[in-house]
């Protein structure tokens, strides 16, 4: 059963205050100039007419998180020894995350596979996840840099969410996808949408139409083996990167992390953190050794990841969704679309762009 | 900013040198990025205009031999620090200068735009050109000049082998480069506080602004990352936001050449160049430095006066 | 909101389980082996694993770090971790002693084809601490040593001190079941035996590949060149088995450090073939 | 108990071996009261004292930094101090921008003959902290264990 219903624009606060009431409620928030995915207060700007810098994905896989806390004690019976205790109790609330671009979601489903398509699930991205509700708005326009259908994506892409806002006359046909968007759309402040439905389906194909027009339709080309193995190719495409996090950090798809000990006199934390796989840091081990020392090697693995091993693995499946962000917010302009696209080609070209 | 005459020095450069790193296109007209031409047939495709942003000579220590790179007058600062202590030797540098009159900040051209996808843009002596889907539309380069443009005082470079261009004069009289930070030390303390815990707390620990920075050396044993000491946790914590980023502009004390880069860098839009150029105005104030001006200067943290004019002992109050 | 715990729901792979040290052995000057018994009873009866699996050893405040489990599963009393000291969580190690708590997370990865290498005949190869995984899979060959052919090993070190397990290379040269061959690099004091690089040793032994499985360890280096002169001697690249090490974090695929492209090392390795290693296109 | 009575606060010290440290065990035997809220970390030098010691301490949530090393001129190493004085003068500018208020961080010279001087100095900068009062607790430092807090 598919529920269509009509959120007036006058009424989009009032709806997510009334979402808060429920559930915690992260939506792009305009920060200065800049849109990042934050806790919906009463006096937030919400802001639906660009992407946000980066991905909601923290929502869910938080930037560092304890996995356990541990505590040292003194054994009762041998005050020489000392025992230690463990907790890993977690706190799970129920989360809304408002105004995802379809790329977002996809960026979500791809880290679930992963965490959970494993002999070892991962529990705590899938207590969160599970409790978390998707709302993903049609993408009205391609930004700089976007590149979703050209990676099997769209701006329309409904399959990774919960709900689907699309924008119409004066407000946004709210269509549910799940169950649990469906238990969402039970709010008084929503109108019937039947009347819009229409209207949604001609935005959505406009919207799709315009980003094929712009990036082009999923290339199923794979990649070349020879150009992906050749050193002279990453060498040339790495020449300018700066080796930071940036582009794995804005990216709605990298979930690589590093795991930490704090502690404070009698007891610490275990800690998990994002990590990025472009840091010299990330593959040296305490001989010394690095297997990825040089930036090269490095950005083969990070391309390598999303172009080629991720789909050994999962169906074939693109871990990129062709959001844009890395290129958007890398400080030189690494653009990850035109060297995914160089190694489709068995060009003799080893330029990382075109 | 004299693009043939650029690719006239680079043509008689490139066979002296094993790079050339100068600026070509990148994915849009907004965002040239940096290029390294090893072969002649390179050189048409390079760019110079006011988008030409990246300070180059941050590659310099990376680069094993003999290299030219294009720069711009901060740029050059940059050079003549680097060499000042050396991290590179300038024998191995070919100094490629480009006056320069401004670059242009792509955050505040996106504002003037209201953030609208940039389909085109041209540059027409003091406008730029953008286009997007509603059309063009010509800002003044005053207007969206990078903040540190606005005071600059070193349009042509300090140092150069071959200069692309007529020098320029600084446009700065009347101004005063340090009254941003004047104006935010007029702050109350829980103002300053509150601001930089709220700029701090979208810090994503990325370490572009580090990366980006040409004067930052400690590499690997950056006390970000590396727990041989263990300084710091990887809590994404304002602690930790706050604590790296001071200590980022504690070691660039008397060492930054205030190119910008750190701020430009910071996806989060972050304006982390205020904390250097806070320590700058400070050097100046004590020490009548400035970072990148002379080859034979030694910055002022790696010397001392056994009589110091400007530090008088402080009372406890 | 509402609280979970989360071992409740699935088994949580990053939550250690806490083990006592009830033995430690110093192997050479900066090899120490410890002995560790889980906490838990019902567990460490319960405990199973395969010769070659690893686990993440914690010190709880300093962090994880992974090791072979070099005691064979055919002795459970405890089980052994041999540790090198090298970085921060290797010297918190080091510091242990008897009755100390550490967490165990084990075992994790894959282990020795050893059901197939049945009625084969065996060569170790063998470097420094790199003998750790062998030892597992020499001892569980002892053990059980009717279903296995001929066994060689072939163990080096820089010099005398730097030999480990001292105590099994003397019980194993005196056995007539296996042949040992010991060698150090040049000039070391100690008894009389072989000198030289275990590739230059393994090229003068000059074993036969017919109906053997030759396993390798040591460091990168070593490795490489020894896998180079199995390919000279005629060993087929799916009977030389080596297993990797590299920086570690989750040690369940997921954190993304110690991939062979789509593989990982602490997941679906640590041992291959080096049949394996070539269809990973991975270099030494 | 603080000098100062009330709550003790936390405050750093970072003394140099050969004459702060020194003029603090002077003062020390020579029984002076000082207040109890100053936590002592012995270093070789002035000069060692990193500003990142002193934005670490202030991080963690202490209430006051001092550091004092030898007069100048005095220095066992000859120039230590020297250089101390030049961060040490950058640090204490730049703490109020980021919202730290300067006179939570002294720096200063005590030798080792001078108990008085130093008694003086730790009582002058304890009351200095008080009327301050804590500092500020940065948000996350709120999370950590009570240990850990000032």
């Amino acid at each position: 059963m598919k529920k269509a219903r009509y959120l007036k624009k006058q009424k989009e606060k009032e709806f997510i205050a009334a979402l808060g009431a429920k559930a915690r409620v992260y939506a792009p928030c305009l920060e200065d100039e800049a849109v990042l995915f934050k806790p919906a207060e009463p006096d937030s700007t919400i802001c639906l007419s660009r992407p946000a810098v980066s991905s909601p994905k923290s929502v869910i896989y938080p930037q560092s998180e304890t996995l356990f806390s541990f505590r040292f004690k003194k054994d009762a019976e041998d005050k020489r020894r000392t025992l230690v205790e463990l907790d890993d109790t977690i706190e799970v609330p129920d989360t809304i995350i408002f105004g995802a671009r379809p790329c977002d979601a996809r960026g979500i489903a791809i880290i679930d596979r992963a965490f959970s398509k494993t002999d070892t699930p991962d529990p705590y991205y899938l207590a969160r996840r599970e409790k978390t509700t998707i709302v993903t708005l049609t993408c009205p326009e391609p930004s700089s840099g976007c590149f979703c259908t050209w990676v099997g994506c769209g701006p329309a892409e409904t399959s990774n969410s919960d709900v689907m806002m699309t924008e119409v006359e004066d407000g946004y046909l709210m269509e549910a996808l799940t169950e649990k968007g469906e238990a969402l759309l039970e709010s008084p402040i929503l109108e019937d949408g039947t009347p819009y439905e229409a209207q949604a389906r001609e935005a959505q194909k406009a919207a799709h139409e315009r980003m094929v027009k712009e990036a082009g339709e999923t290339d199923t080309t794979p990649v070349d083996p020879e150009t992906f193995d050749s050193q002279a190719f990453w060498e040339k495409a790495a020449e300018r990167c700066l080796g930071c996090g940036a582009c794995t950090y804005l990216c709605p798809t990298c979930y690589c992390f590093n795991i930490t000990d704090e502690t404070v006199v009698d007891k610490g934390e275990r800690i998990r953190s994002w990590d990025a796989c472009m840091f010299h840091h990330f593959t040296l081990e305490a001989s010394g050794h690095n297997p990825r020392a040089a930036k090269a090697l490095r950005l083969k693995n990070r391309i390598g990841h999303k172009f080629l091993y991720y789909g050994e693995k999962y169906d074939g499946i693109i871990a990129c969704s062709g959001c844009g962000r890395c290129i958007r917010g890398c400080p030189v302009s690494m653009e990850i679309s035109t060297i995914a696209s160089a190694l489709k080609k068995n060009s003799g070209t080893v330029s990382g762009e075109q | 900013m004299n693009l043939e005459k650029l690719k006239e020095i680079v043509r008689t450069v490139l066979p002296s040198v094993d790079v050339v790193v100068g600026y070509k296109k990148g994915f849009d007209a907004l965002h040239p990025v940096p290029c390294f031409l090893t072969s002649p047939e390179e050189i048409d495709a390079l760019v110079l205009n006011p988008a030409c942003v990246h300070n180059l000579a941050a590659y310099l220590p990376s680069l094993k031999n003999k290299a030219a790179v294009v720069v711009k007058g901060c740029d050059s600062r940059t050079v003549v620090q680097l060499a000042q202590e050396g991290l590179i030797k300038r024998e191995n540098v070919v100094v490629i200068g480009v006056p320069c009159q401004g670059t242009v900040s792509v955050r505040k051209v996106l504002s003037a735009i209201n953030h609208q996808p940039v389909i085109g843009a041209s540059f027409e002596n003091d406008t730029l050109v953008v286009k997007t889907k509603k059309g063009e539309t010509r800002l003044a380069l005053h207007d969206v000049l990078s903040d540190k443009c606005l005071t600059c005082r070193y349009p042509t470079p300090v140092l150069s082998d071959h200069l692309a261009g007529e020098q320029i004069e600084p446009k700065t009289a009347g101004k005063e480069a340090y009254q941003d930070i004047r104006d935010f030390d007029a702050r109350s303390l829980e103002e300053r506080r509150a601001y930089w815990l709220k700029e701090f707390d979208r810090c994503i620990r990325c370490y572009a602004c580090r990366n980006a920075c040409p004067l930052c050396v400690c590499r690997e044993s950056c006390i970000a990352e590396t727990r041989d000491p263990h300084w710091m946790s990887q809590r994404a914590t304002q602690n930790e936001k706050m604590m790296f980023h001071m200590i980022h502009a504690i070691h660039l004390a008397g060492r930054c050449t205030e190119c910008g880069e750190c701020e430009r860098a910071c996806p989060m839009g972050i304006p982390v160049a205020k904390l250097k150029k806070k320590i700058n105005m400070e050097m100046k104030e004590l020490f009548g430095y400035e970072p990148g001006i002379s080859m034979d200067d030694k910055p002022p943290m790696y010397t001392f006066k056994v009589e110091e004019e400007k530090i008088e002992e402080h009372k406890i109050r | 909101m509402s609280s979970e715990q989360l071992t409740a729901a699935v088994k949580n792979p990053y939550l250690p389980d806490l083990a006592t040290v009830v033995g430690v052995v110093d192997e050479t000057p900066n090899i120490k082996s410890f002995r560790v018994v889980l906490n838990d009873e019902e567990k460490m009866k319960r405990f199973s694993f395969e010769p070659g699996q690893v686990g993440q050893l914690s010190v709880f405040g300093v962090g994880e770090s992974t090791f072979v489990i070099n005691s064979p599963p055919t002795r459970m009393e405890y089980l052994q971790f041999s540790v090198m000291k090298a970085g921060e969580a290797t010297a918190a190690l080091h510091e242990l002693s008897l009755g100390d708590q550490i967490g165990v997370r084990a075992p994790l990865g894959n282990w020795f084809p050893y059901r197939q290498m049945k009625g084969r005949d065996i060569l170790f190869v063998g470097g420094g601490i790199g003998l750790a995984p062998l030892r597992t899979l020499i001892l569980f060959m002892l053990d059980t040593r009717k279903d296995y052919g001929d066994i060689t090993i072939i163990y080096g070190a820089r010099s005398h001190a730097d030999l480990c397990y001292k105590e099994d290379l003397e019980d194993w040269g005196k056995r007539h079941d296996i042949e040992l061959i010991l060698t150090v690099d040049a000039n070391s004091p100690g008894p009389p035996i072989r000198e030289g690089f275990v590739p230059t040793i393994l090229n003068e032994v000059a074993p036969k590949p017919d109906h053997k499985v030759a396993i390798t360890c040591g460091p990168p280096i070593m490795i490489k060149y020894v896998l180079q002169n199995l390919a000279q001697l005629g060993f087929k690249d799916v009977d030389v088995i080596t297993t990797l090490e590299a920086r570690m974090k989750c040690g369940i695929g997921l954190c993304g450090r110690c991939n062979i492209g789509s593989s990982f090392i602490c997941k679906d390795g640590p041992v291959f073939s080096l049949a394996e290693l070539k269809r990973l296109k991975f270099e030494m | 108990m603080s000098f100062v009575g009330g709550k003790e606060l936390r405050i750093v010290g970072f003394l140099c071996n050969w004459c702060s440290y020194g003029g603090a065990d002077t003062a020390g035997v020579s029984r002076f009261k000082q207040p109890t809220d100053l936590r002592i970390i012995r270093v070789p030098c002035s000069g060692r004292v990193d500003p990142l010691f002193v934005v670490k301490a202030f991080i963690s949530g202490a209430d006051g930094v001092l550091v004092s090393g030898c007069h100048p001129r005095d220095c066992h190493y000859s120039d230590g101090n020297f250089y101390a004085r030049r961060r040490l003068e950058m640090l204490k500018r730049f703490l109020p921008f980021v919202g730290i208020d300067a006179r939570r961080f002294h720096y200063t010279w005590v030798s080792a003959s001078e108990g008085q001087r130093w008694q003086q100095t730790v009582t002058d900068f304890t009351k200095v902290i008080h009327e301050l009062g804590p500092t500020p607790l940065l948000p996350q430092n709120k999370t950590l264990p009570k240990e850990a807090r000032a």
